[in-house]
């Protein structure tokens, strides 16, 4: 027995935790990441990782300056910041411009995160508004893709990534068509295995099925995302292309293109499961992933652009605050007859 | 029938009155604080904005024909009068409608939305149905974005925004990352 | 020619036929309201802060119209502005005292002491949920500044010492403050009643100044060195009466021996340096 | 309904910490010396805080009543010691705050042995009888409320109570102290809920056990005599098991509407040691004046159980068990989910204090606070069904009318939101802060 | 006389910063996002703008005593909606490219509450001097925010200012600043700035003041 | 309005009037004054301004029409009324105008047909020349349209694809098909990346085609050139 009295501390109950803390989820959704990252650096070589550098950098340099200064730099330190810039890497395109994927990642942290208060104070996921933004901005370099690596094997970079910042990238470069692209303006379909293993042109991160699939699941298992979400949207996508499929083949691809193709698998397991900006409530949950599955629906078979994957989610995270609103669980004895 | 469906996507989704065109934009910003305020004030505008296309249509067809020159002016004060009166209409018959749609009705007369829908109603030359589908699809995405607005402010109050940015900037870009997202629809329906 | 008339002839036949529509409405359709609560609204600050008692300006402005108070009850208008509202409404402006928040405690960081140590919601609600927020003296500031963010107009700030400083001057005496302290500290009175007591604590004697050092020890010297009955004391704390005694004067707290009765002037806490005491909020 | 809910007996939501009950799960329950000081706070229950009786300088007897209740839900306080009252005044709680108390000085030389008396014939006993000698004991609820036990008891007109549940399920981490009864004196706790359900009128006792105590279960099965109406009942493991509403939606299926209680759905819920407290009056003539105690946790050199003499300081209580550790930083009364900490070793031991535990560095420190990100863990922890991210935003926000709109006072402040944030946001102790403020600002509005 | 030439500056300045219409009093904001994506668009405007505000504050302060309250708002806007067909009949005989660019936002001008809010608040309660001092001061401000707005979307967007190319050939426009996001955007961070800049100016006063206080 | 206007006081609180009953047939005759005064100006405007105004929209007219049927230097209104197409010197608001274009001899180089349809963003607006014995398009030029600056405008600043629509045969309909593959006389090479937009374009001159064709007389047989007519035909208010 000390005979002097310890210094107590008086801190609120509970003082067990669970144990799971937001660093450590957002370095799970890091390492799920990992093989799809190597998997973008395989398919289009050292670009890609030129390419997902430069957004992380955008991304981890504006966080530091604008969202550090009062907190000493810490919220680097909790990973959200380069898990956007990745995220959004992931959905550029290989032949990229360098200062425009920087530009993004710096407009993802700064319009996406830091005027909202920083993490978990943003309604819209900041590496879609990022994208967004550079699609909008430059949309002709943003729908230039590049072949998969060719004679320069892993050392290929393509002449347009290294645009000098604010210039052009010049229109000579090598280009291919994605699976969507060549789908829905062409009526040209992509053998599935090729979806599945990856080797189609697209953006960076969204082109390999599998190790999408393998690092949800990862997710899955360690609790970090909702799987409501993916679920739901993928089911509600099989539903409606399947429907659409049976009006019209040749204009509509079948269910498990939809599924497979464009940014559907990184988007529903990766960016439309944000925590911060999706919903909380479980019925929220089915709501989101339904409406953003409708949404893929329409603007890929009825809209002027072939791929809708990022405006669906980020019309549904507009209308996250309103489903929340709405989907309040019942409370415990509440609104219910003694029974 | 395919043009009356496009004329209201466009309205609704594509030209958004508010996220594309600009319209509307005192009400959009200034009332925009509260959901429930918002989806009525939403309601009132919609119900303007089909008085505006039924005005519209009259005056082109039985007067405007004759001083094409007095476009403008006649529609502001025809739209406004017969606002006024429809809301004295109300407060004295159905004070609860006044209340819950009804204050709203002078803002609404005075924003450009509804001027503009008159305008290009008539530049367009569009019939009384064409008119009123416009009116209707306009109205709805001018509610739709306002309660969008309504619920992302609402939830962007318990956030800590910095003071710098509350308010006003804070609003204008909650609008431009919503106009960036609703380019998604752009070319819905028109490219087949 | 023809041509000529028919724009004037047609705005002329609009303008009649609105007019005379929207004329005979108004008089027809007519629903009655005072017009002078809007023109008093308009006349008041608009802040919405309920210092008035209100919910708000607009609530106000109907009272004021309806005769129900006077227009001096608002505490954030500008002496001149309630001459303008009562010259508005024809109505007597009322007497209006300058009233501002005190703080009923003097305990910061230097004179206090801690019994534990505190973590967590960083704010005096929070804290004094959780074992009183481990202050020795349970009655208290807990220093994290609660009344210093609900303040509508910005004018308490935390001192170094980790005491709330009420700007007197700008001080509008809404009652924000004092709704947001969980120990009851702060209250609304008027500016020229100088001789306040800084303490909350019932406790009397050593048990009282062992928690901290500026606590009244409830010795009863001020209650006589000041004129008769004009303080007494209850639960060991002396009540300064304004209304049962005579004329206050500084001498009450000449004898006091830990500085709890004051002769305040303007902002309390002025004459302190907490400079040298290292300063900073007690908690992280 | 899911009808797979009957089977695996328990509720929705909820979390599963680690029981972390090995510590004292095997330690008999030992009695603790007695000290020469005691602290008997005149509101040591829910309700209107006791009268003392007593004056200072009186000799009082281990036993004696030393205060009684002045309101209905109020009770009444009976001397620990044999002794002399000492002082009676201000004294620090356990809330921090100063709230009197009468002070009593053991008598060194008295045996402090407590004079069992003769059974009292409560057979014969009419229900008013009952309720106002349960009140005559001072018995309030042990399993951490305080709330006086006779009103409980009385069941107004036209409602009728079926059902007798004795809660065993001591959800709680650390403690143990109901298991320990249950394995000690299971004849007494089945005797005592039979008295209890005769008097009251129920058809059935029900004992609720978590299934991490077998051998309660066990031990409880076998000492059922024919004559008792007694079923026990196995629980899932899972917290808040034993919060009264959780326990019938787990037993029953049912559902208390919000603002109801257990009688309204004809159950009446008590703790093991409450029913043990009332055997031990009934049975032989002992008021509430001693409570079993489980002193654990990372920081506590000897973790026991312990019986305690009401009044005892902490202090005293920690001296017997080998007191802190050194690296200690946090002493807790009640379980580590919903206890409370304390400021000073001085308060004393209360009539709901089930446990002293205390906490190290590793358990208390390092716990940097994230925004909420919304990640929905503590929507799906909630028992309750509340969305606590939202609430302890309000809270810090004061939006009052959307606290209410979002049921803030339905919250039962056990803890689960908090367990399972990955922010680390205290947020029940935010929900707390807002239902203060929601209290107030009702009393200034009226 | 010097005194109401003081007063008639400070009409004529508080417009252009301290109550800007657009920066402070966040009023007109469909037209300066409308038309906004060039420069030239953006002076045409402000130009309109400023006809019709000064104009109809003339004639309202001229006639104010003629117009009794209850129809005021509608005699405004009759004035107004005057003003700006003729400015509408004007631009379109002149500058015909410019205004099929405008489009539908000349008429529009009507609908501005900026202007009908000056008439309401300033131009029906006070002299013709000032009430033209004041609209001048305050379509200043208007075209001042105005050219801010349309230069910056136009340099970004289009790589030119007033339809002069800036960075040659080679420059990569961003083409959202032309495009309706933008114009939400860059008003959102110049109104960012601007409050920056006011938080700035106040701390600095701020800080004098309290240098002044030490020193005395 | 009245909302609005709180916000912008400036000069601190002034006094709000209060306002004395007026008798309603002053407020009704302040408002027809208002009225007559605004009239007059309005009326006053338009008449100084009409003469450039429709200067400007003929101008415009012409050069596009004289731009789609190259070799045209004289146009003529028509419209379509109880199966016929007909000269015309003024038309109202509901009716859609073509235009037959002659060259300095006056004789028939072929209509100029104006169509809208939804285009990637918002109505095109467009121009055709169309020469019935060959039944091809010989020119197209964009009024109007909002496609994205550096994409979709290539339809009217792209020359190689507003050259597609120089000799285009419309049987059996126009197609689009992937830049550079362009084989047969029907069918235009679309832009990369603005393939909404320019299919958009043979789109709407397509659905102009279904509704004008039919309409049109038999090659040989279209509308001579009314020399009268010609001024008042330049003079015409409106394209769109
Ligand atoms: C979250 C929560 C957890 C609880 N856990 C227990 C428990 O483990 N054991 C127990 O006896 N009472 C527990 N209670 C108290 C019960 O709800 C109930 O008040 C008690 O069983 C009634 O018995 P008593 O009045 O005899 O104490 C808990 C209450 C709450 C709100
Ligand atoms: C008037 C009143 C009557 C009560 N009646 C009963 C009852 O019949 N049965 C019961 O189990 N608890 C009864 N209680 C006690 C509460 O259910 C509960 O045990 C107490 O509020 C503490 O619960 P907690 O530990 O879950 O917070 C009653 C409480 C009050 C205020
Ligand atoms: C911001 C943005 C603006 C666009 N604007 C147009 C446009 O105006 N016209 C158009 O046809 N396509 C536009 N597109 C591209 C179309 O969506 C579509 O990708 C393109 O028409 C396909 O053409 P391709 O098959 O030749 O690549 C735009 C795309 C983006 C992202
Ligand atoms: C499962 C999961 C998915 C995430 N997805 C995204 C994302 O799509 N985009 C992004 O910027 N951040 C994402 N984050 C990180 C983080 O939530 C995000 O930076 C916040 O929105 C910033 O406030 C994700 C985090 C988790 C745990
Ligand atoms: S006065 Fe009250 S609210 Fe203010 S710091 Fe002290 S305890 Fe907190
Ligand atoms: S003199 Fe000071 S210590 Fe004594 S009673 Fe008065 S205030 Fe308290
Ligand atoms: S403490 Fe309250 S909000 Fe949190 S889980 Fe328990 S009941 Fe729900
Ligand atoms: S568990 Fe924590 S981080 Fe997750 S939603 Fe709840 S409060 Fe927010
Ligand atoms: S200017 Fe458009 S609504 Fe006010």
């Amino acid at each position: 027995m000390t005979e002097k009295d310890p210094n107590l501390l008086l801190q609120h109950a509970p003082l067990l935790q669970q144990g799971m803390t937001t660093p450590q989820a957002m370095r799970d959704v890091l390492y799920a990441l990992l093989p799809v990252t190597l998997a973008a650096v395989w398919f289009f070589g050292l670009g890609a990782i030129l390419v997902l550098l430069a957004s992380i950098a955008g991304a981890a340099l504006t966080e530091w300056t604008f969202a550090s200064q009062e907190k000493g730099g810490e919220s680097l330190l909790d990973g959200t910041a380069l898990l956007t810039g990745l995220l959004l890497g992931l959905t550029l395109p290989p032949g990229l411009p360098l200062w425009m994927a920087f530009l993004g990642g710096a407009v993802s942290i700064g319009l996406g995160k830091v005027i909202w208060g920083g993490l978990g104070h943003n309604l819209f996921n900041p590496a879609l508004v990022g994208r967004a933004f550079l699609l909008a901005t430059f949309p002709i370099a943003m729908t230039t893709w590049a072949p998969l690596t060719g004679a320069d094997g892993f050392f290929t970079v393509q002449p347009s990534n290294l645009a000098l910042p604010f210039m052009q990238s010049g229109t000579d470069a090598v280009t291919s068509a994605t699976p969507l692209g060549l789908m829905k303006f062409e009526q040209q379909s992509t053998p599935l295995v090729n979806l599945i293993i990856g080797n189609t042109a697209g953006s960076l991160g969204e082109t390999s099925g599998l190790l999408l699939i393998a690092g949800g699941i990862y997710l899955w298992m360690r609790r970090d995302l909702d799987w409501r979400i993916p679920v739901s949207i993928l089911i509600t996508v099989m539903i409606f292309s399947a429907i659409l499929d049976m009006v019209d083949s040749t204009r509509f691809p079948d269910p498990l293109f939809s599924v497979f193709s464009g940014g559907m698998l990184l988007g529903s397991i990766y960016m439309a499961t944000d925590p911060v900006t999706s919903p909380i409530t479980p019925k929220g949950a089915w709501i989101f992933g339904v409406g953003v599955g409708l949404l893929v629906v329409l603007i890929r078979a009825f809209g002027g652009l072939p791929e809708g994957m990022m405006y669906s989610i980020l019309l549904m995270n507009a209308a996250t605050p309103l489903i929340d609103r709405y989907t309040q669980p019942r409370v415990f004895g509440r609104g219910k007859a003694l029974t | 029938m395919d043009n009356l469906f496009w004329i209201f996507i466009s309205a609704l989704l594509i030209n958004n009155f508010v996220l594309a065109y600009f319209l509307g934009l005192c009400p959009f910003l200034g009332v925009s604080g509260k959901l429930d305020t918002a989806f009525r004030l939403g309601l009132a505008t919609t119900f303007v904005l089909l008085i505006t296309a039924l005005c519209a249509w009259f005056l082109n067809t039985y007067v405007l024909i004759y001083a094409p020159y007095l476009d403008l002016i006649s529609f502001i004060v025809v739209i406004a009068s017969t606002v006024q009166f429809i809301e004295m209409l109300i407060k004295k018959f159905s004070p609860t409608l006044f209340r819950a749609l009804g204050i709203f009705l002078p803002l609404i007369t005075t924003n450009c939305a509804i001027l503009f829908l008159a305008i290009s109603a008539t530049n367009r030359g569009y019939g009384l149905a064409e008119g009123l589908v416009f009116a209707l699809g306009a109205g709805i995405g001018f509610t739709l974005a306002m309660v969008l607005l309504a619920g992302l402010r609402e939830e962007a109050e318990l956030s800590d925004v910095p003071a710098l940015i509350k308010g006003t900037a804070m609003n204008l870009i909650i609008a431009g990352i919503l106009s960036m997202a609703f380019m998604g629809f752009a070319g819905l329906f028109s490219s087949t | 020619m023809m041509e000529l008339l028919l724009a004037p002839a047609i705005m002329v036949g609009i303008g009649l036929f609105f007019g005379i529509i929207l004329a005979v409405s108004d008089r027809r359709l007519a629903v009655k309201e005072d017009p002078r609560i809007e023109g008093t609204n308009e006349l008041l600050p608009g802040t919405n802060c309920g210092a008035c008692g209100e919910p708000g300006c607009l609530p106000f402005a109907e009272k004021l119209a309806a005769g129900l108070v006077a227009p001096s009850g608002c505490t954030v208008s500008s002496p001149d502005d309630i001459e303008l509202i009562a010259e508005y409404l024809q109505v007597d402006a009322g007497a209006k005292e300058k009233m501002v928040s005190r703080l009923r405690c003097a305990g910061g960081n230097s004179e206090a002491h801690q019994i534990a140590e505190y973590l967590g919601f960083d704010s005096c609600r929070g804290a004094s949920i959780v074992s009183g927020g481990g202050k020795g003296c349970s009655w208290g500031c807990l220093g994290l500044g609660d009344c210093e963010v609900a303040c509508t107009f910005d004018v308490i700030h935390m001192n170094d010492n980790g005491l709330p400083e009420v700007d007197t001057e700008n001080c509008v005496a809404c009652p924000d403050c004092v709704d947001a302290c969980p120990k009851d500290l702060l209250e609304i009175m008027p500016l020229n009643q100088n001789l306040y007591v800084q303490c909350n604590s019932p406790l009397a004697g050593e048990a009282a100044t062992n928690l901290c050092k500026v606590a009244c020890d409830a010795c009863g010297k001020c209650v006589a060195d000041a004129a008769p009955d004009l303080i007494r004391m209850e639960n060991n704390l002396p009540v300064v009466d304004y209304a049962a005694g005579g004329n206050a004067k500084p001498e009450a707290t000449f004898r006091c021996a830990t500085n709890s009765i004051k002769w305040l002037q303007g902002d309390q806490f002025q004459e302190q340096d907490y400079a040298s005491t290292g300063g900073g909020r007690r908690y992280g | 309904m899911n009808p797979l809910r009957l089977l695996r007996r328990s509720f929705d939501h909820g979390v599963h910490p680690a029981h972390l009950k090995e510590q004292t799960a095997d330690l008999p329950i030992q009695r603790v010396p007695f000290v020469n000081r005691y602290l008997m706070p005149l509101g040591q229950h829910i309700g209107a805080p006791s009268r003392a009786i007593v004056t200072v300088g009186e000799r009082v007897r281990r036993g004696q009543k030393i205060a009684d209740a002045t309101a209905f839900v109020s009770t009444t306080l009976h001397s620990p010691v044999t002794g002399w009252v000492r002082k009676i005044e201000g004294f620090r709680s356990m809330d921090g705050s100063f709230a009197p108390a009468i002070e009593i000085e053991a008598d060194p030389y008295a045996t402090q042995q407590e004079e069992r008396g003769d059974p009292l014939p409560w057979q014969s006993l009419s229900i008013e009888e009952f309720i106002a000698a349960v009140q005559e004991a001072g018995i309030v609820g042990m399993g951490g409320a305080a709330f006086p036990c006779h009103v409980k008891f009385s069941i107004p007109d036209g409602l009728k109570i079926r059902y007798l549940l004795v809660n065993g399920a001591e959800c709680e981490p650390y403690l143990t102290n109901d298991h320990r009864l249950m394995l000690e004196r299971p004849d007494d706790l089945l005797q005592g809920a039979e008295i209890v359900r005769r008097k009251i009128g129920a058809e059935e006792t029900v004992i609720g056990v978590e299934v991490n105590k077998p051998d309660a279960i066990e031990i409880l099965r076998r000492h059922v005599k024919p004559d008792q109406s007694v079923r026990i009942v196995p629980l899932q493991v899972k917290y808040p098991q034993g919060a009264e509403k959780m326990l019938i939606k787990s037993i029953f299926d049912r559902e208390i509407p919000a603002g109801l209680l257990p009688r309204d759905v004809e159950v009446n819920v008590n703790n093991v040691g409450t029913i043990i407290a009332i055997f031990d009056y009934f049975e032989r003539a002992i008021p509430l004046i001693e409570r079993i105690v489980t002193v654990a946790g990372p920081g506590a050199a000897y973790p026991a159980n312990l019986i305690v003499p009401l009044g005892t300081p902490v202090r005293e209580v920690l001296r017997f068990c080998g007191g802190l550790k050194e690296e200690t930083r946090e002493v807790i009364m009640g379980g580590p989910m919903m206890g409370r900490p304390i400021a000073s070793l001085d308060v004393p031991i209360l009539k709901g204090s089930s446990g002293i535990l205390a906490f190290t560095e590793a358990e208390t420190a390092g716990r940097k606070e994230y925004p909420c990100i919304k990640c929905g863990r503590c929507v799906e922890a909630c028992p309750y069904f509340l969305n606590p991210s939202r609430l302890a935003r309000l809270s810090k926000a004061r939006m009052f009318d959307e606290m209410r709109e979002y049921s803030l006072m339905d919250c039962v402040e056990c803890g689960c939101c908090t367990f399972s944030c990955p922010s680390n946001i205290p947020i029940v102790q935010l929900i707390r802060t807002g239902k203060d403020d929601l209290r107030n600002r009702k009393e200034t509005e009226q | 006389m010097d005194k109401t030439q003081n007063q008639a500056y400070e009409e004529f300045i508080k417009g252009i910063w301290r109550e800007n219409p657009v920066f402070v009093q966040v009023l007109g904001m469909c037209p300066m996002l409308a038309v906004t994506n060039s420069a030239i668009n953006a002076f045409a405007m402000g130009g309109a703008t400023f006809f019709v505000l000064v104009g109809s504050s003339f004639l309202v302060a001229s006639f104010k005593n003629l117009i009794r309250k209850q129809v005021r708002i509608s005699s405004f806007i009759i004035i107004i909606a005057t003003f700006v067909t003729v400015a509408d009949y004007t631009l379109e005989a002149l500058v015909p490219t410019v205004h099929k660019e405008l489009g539908a936002f000349i008429p529009l001008i009507v609908a501005n509450c900026m202007i009908l809010g000056r008439q309401e608040a300033f131009a029906s309660k006070n002299t013709i001097s000032m009430a033209v001092m004041d609209a001048i001061g305050m379509a200043a401000g208007f075209m001042l925010a105005l050219l801010t707005l349309g230069s910056v979307r136009e340099i970004l967007g289009n790589g030119s200012l007033f339809g002069v190319d800036l960075f040659g050939p080679d420059f990569e426009p961003w083409i959202i600043m032309i495009l309706p996001p933008g114009g939400f955007l860059t008003l959102g961070l110049i109104l960012l700035v601007f409050n920056w800049f006011t938080v700035k100016k106040a701390q600095f006063i701020d800080k004098v003041a309290a240098a002044e206080r030490s020193s005395s | 309005m009245t909302a609005e206007s709180e916000t912008v006081g400036s000069a601190g609180p002034q006094m709000p009037e209060i306002v004395p009953e007026s008798p309603t047939i002053r407020l009704v005759v302040t408002l027809a004054l208002a009225g007559l005064i605004s009239g007059i100006a309005i009326m006053g405007i338009y008449e100084v301004t009409l003469p450039t105004i429709t200067a400007n929209k003929a101008r415009v007219l012409r050069e596009g029409v004289f731009k789609v049927l190259p070799g045209a230097n004289r146009l003529q209104k028509l419209i379509y009324v109880d199966g016929d197409l007909a000269p015309t010197a003024d038309t109202r608001k509901d009716e859609q105008p073509i235009y037959a274009g002659y060259d300095m001899d006056g004789s028939f180089v072929g209509y100029a047909i104006p169509g809208a349809g939804p285009g990637f963003q918002d109505t095109i607006g467009l121009l055709y020349g169309f020469k019935p014995n060959t039944r091809q398009v010989i020119g197209m030029e964009v009024l109007e349209s909002k496609e994205t600056p550096g994409l979709g405008d290539k339809i009217y600043k792209d020359a190689e694809f507003v050259a597609n629509f120089r000799q285009l045969s419309i049987e059996p309909e126009i197609v689009t098909v992937k830049k550079g593959k362009k084989s047969a006389a029907n069918e235009v090479d679309a832009i990369t990346g603005a393939t909404i937009s320019s299919k958009a374009i043979v789109r709407i001159i397509n659905e102009t085609n279904d509704i004008w064709l039919s309409r049109l007389p038999e090659p040989g047989a279209e509308p001579p050139l009314l020399e009268v007519q010609t001024e008042a035909a330049e003079s015409a208010k409106t394209v769109d």
